[in-house]
């Protein structure tokens, strides 16, 4: 199963760089997908089955906005903090507690808080992330946890698991 | 054209002083591989699109090769001591340094200058290649079927040196 | 003109560098500038101002385009630069496995 | 050698598998676009050494691995002096004939041999590559025993 997905997405990889309707090109893929998937399918996504259900397709695309727009507010708070003449800073690590199951879906967490200005997750352990920060709101675990990955983890949560 | 290849050749200079004068072996590593993806911005303004996705490839191998030799070993650089015949090889030096650049003065003068090259060597190769060989790619033409038996040559040695790494490196041989 | 020169005063710097320098990665640091240097030369002199690349499109015609001789040839040396590279790196880390230094003038001492 | 985080391998699974077809996409249009059979190649070894840095030396028995690649080259070399030599025996008696029909320049199924040189090659430099950092991991895994 996870074989011929990533045989199907190496595929659609393929068709896109060349970008050509001849015979030859379309048997050349096929050889180089089935390729792909002999050598590097075990190690693809373990529960391929959800690539076809169409519910998770329509939160990526709420998700996509929602990012948009914290990344922008992010954005505009660094680039006051930095700008302000008394540079209001206060940095320092905190550990944040994951709700979510699945690996991909923590790596796509880690990964979207990485791309959020401000914020860059230095490290996942156990059922810990070790985020970065550049100004602490609160001490308090249940407060900055909110603040940190609550704003995108029902999302994630709804689209990979 | 020339000043913008200048400036980057003369930040490709400063990066290999730095690597030869650097004093932790990884960052000379590091400097060696600024100088290598500036290579790779000479030949996109040289356009030699083939050489310089080749060039970044490869370096970046080159890269993880040293940095994975470094972190094995050691990465002190030691103090130079003075030797007692120091006199001698900065003369040596010199003298060396003179002669290259003899034959560099003499090379040069029977070049063209340097935007004004008359294709002498590589006129048919330019102008008939493409219906000859088939291939859109000039160099991939000129690389496998003007000059298949370099190429041949060159997968040789990429051979022999994969071979030669295992023979080098293995501790614990067959039983 | 200029350029010639500069890539030239590279080649002397890498040289400097395998003369003077007693750290075996730092030789074989040196040898790759060497390296890189000639090709900079080999692709300067096959450009031709306001030429393409050497690939045939529509819309280019082949009387406009750079060298692509040099190309050709640099492109088997790169490949060439990195096998040697491999092969001195190894000799290096075994040599480091045998004496427990990189120090040439070291290596020469404890000989046997 | 141990593998990085959870971060760096799950990347590096979605990751590897696209940049297999990139280096295959590279090495089979040397004849139309930049690149070759050395870039492609060289690509497709970066693949396999991308998911040997992050998942750990333990995800693959490295001694069978080197062989195996050792093996895949010679046979990539072979059958690039193979093509080579029917030209010396078909045609015009020239080592390194082109002797397939050149095509029309700018389709897939052009340049005559050249493509196939273009997939030999690449395959050897991605086997040649690949065995010399396998030889430097065992290495590396015999010196810390």
């Amino acid at each position: 199963m996870q074989r011929f997905a990533l045989f199907i997405i190496s595929y659609i990889f393929w068709l896109l760089l060349t970008w050509s309707a001849e015979p030859g090109s379309i048997i050349a893929g096929l050889a180089v997908a089935g390729l792909t998937s002999v050598f590097f399918g075990r190690y693809f996504f373990q529960n391929a089955g959800k690539f076809i259900q169409p519910h998770r397709y329509y939160w990526l695309i709420i998700y996509l906005f929602i990012f948009t727009w914290e990344c922008i507010k992010a954005n505009f708070d660094v680039a006051y903090r930095v700008l302000h003449p008394r540079m209001p800073i206060k940095p320092g690590i905190v550990r944040v507690r994951l709700n979510l199951r699945s690996p991909f879906a923590r790596t796509m967490l880690a990964n979207s808080i990485t791309m959020t200005p401000g914020t860059i997750t230095v490290d996942i352990v156990g059922d810990n992330m070790y985020v970065h920060w550049i100004y602490i709101v609160s001490e308090d675990p249940v407060e900055y946890t909110r603040e940190v990955s609550g704003r995108f983890e029902n999302y994630i949560k709804k689209i990979f698991e | 054209m020339e000043v913008m290849l200048s400036v980057i050749i003369g930040f490709m200079i400063i990066a290999s002083i730095t690597a030869i004068y650097a004093k932790d072996l990884l960052s000379a590593i590091i400097a060696q591989g600024f100088v290598g993806y500036g290579l790779v911005i000479c030949f996109l303004i040289l356009r030699a699109p083939d050489l310089a996705i080749i060039q970044i490839v490869m370096e970046t191998v080159t890269l993880i090769i040293m940095v994975a030799v470094v972190l094995d070993s050691s990465r002190e650089e030691f103090d130079i001591m003075p030797d007692k015949t120091q006199g001698v090889t900065i003369a040596a030096s010199f003298l060396f340094a003179l002669v290259l650049l003899i034959y560099f003065n003499r090379a040069i003068s029977g070049l063209d200058r340097f935007g004004n090259h008359t294709l002498r060597m590589s006129e048919a190769y330019v102008t008939g290649a493409a219906e000859q060989t088939g291939s859109a790619n000039l160099v991939a033409g000129v690389l496998w079927d003007f000059r298949g038996y370099d190429t041949l040559g060159e997968a040789t040695v990429l051979f022999t040196a994969a071979i030669g790494v295992i023979t080098i490196i293995r501790l614990v041989g067959k039983k | 003109m200029t350029v010639f020169i500069l890539s030239f005063l590279m080649l002397l710097v890498g040289v400097h560098g395998v003369l003077t320098r007693r750290n075996l990665i730092k030789v074989v640091i040196s040898l790759t500038i060497i390296e890189f240097s000639i090709f900079l030369m080999l692709a300067l002199i096959g450009f031709i101002s306001g030429g393409e690349a050497p690939i045939l499109d529509a819309g280019i015609s082949a009387g406009r385009m750079v060298d692509p001789l040099p190309q050709a040839m640099v492109l088997t040396a790169i490949v060439i630069a990195l096998a040697t590279n491999a092969m001195l790196l190894t000799i290096a880390i075994r040599l480091y496995k045998k004496y427990g230094t990189f120090d040439i003038r070291r290596i020469n001492e404890l000989k046997g | 050698m141990k593998g990085m985080s959870l971060i760096v391998k799950k990347m590096a699974q979605l990751m590897s598998g696209l940049i297999f077809v990139y280096g295959a996409y590279i090495a089979t249009h040397g004849h139309l676009t930049p690149g070759g059979g050395f870039a492609g190649g060289a690509l497709i070894a970066g693949a396999f050494i991308l998911m040997i840095l992050a998942n750990g030396s333990g995800y693959v028995r490295l001694k069978r691995q080197e062989e195996g690649s050792s093996a895949v080259e010679s046979a990539a070399v072979l059958m690039a002096l193979l093509l080579a030599t029917i030209g010396l025996a078909a045609g015009t008696m020239v080592f390194f004939n082109n002797y397939l029909p050149p095509g029309i320049p700018g389709r897939l199924i052009s340049g005559g041999v050249i493509p196939l040189y273009n997939v030999f090659i690449g395959i050897e430099v991605a086997a040649a590559l690949m065995t010399i950092f396998l030889a430097l991991v065992i290495y590396k895994e015999e010196i810390s025993k």
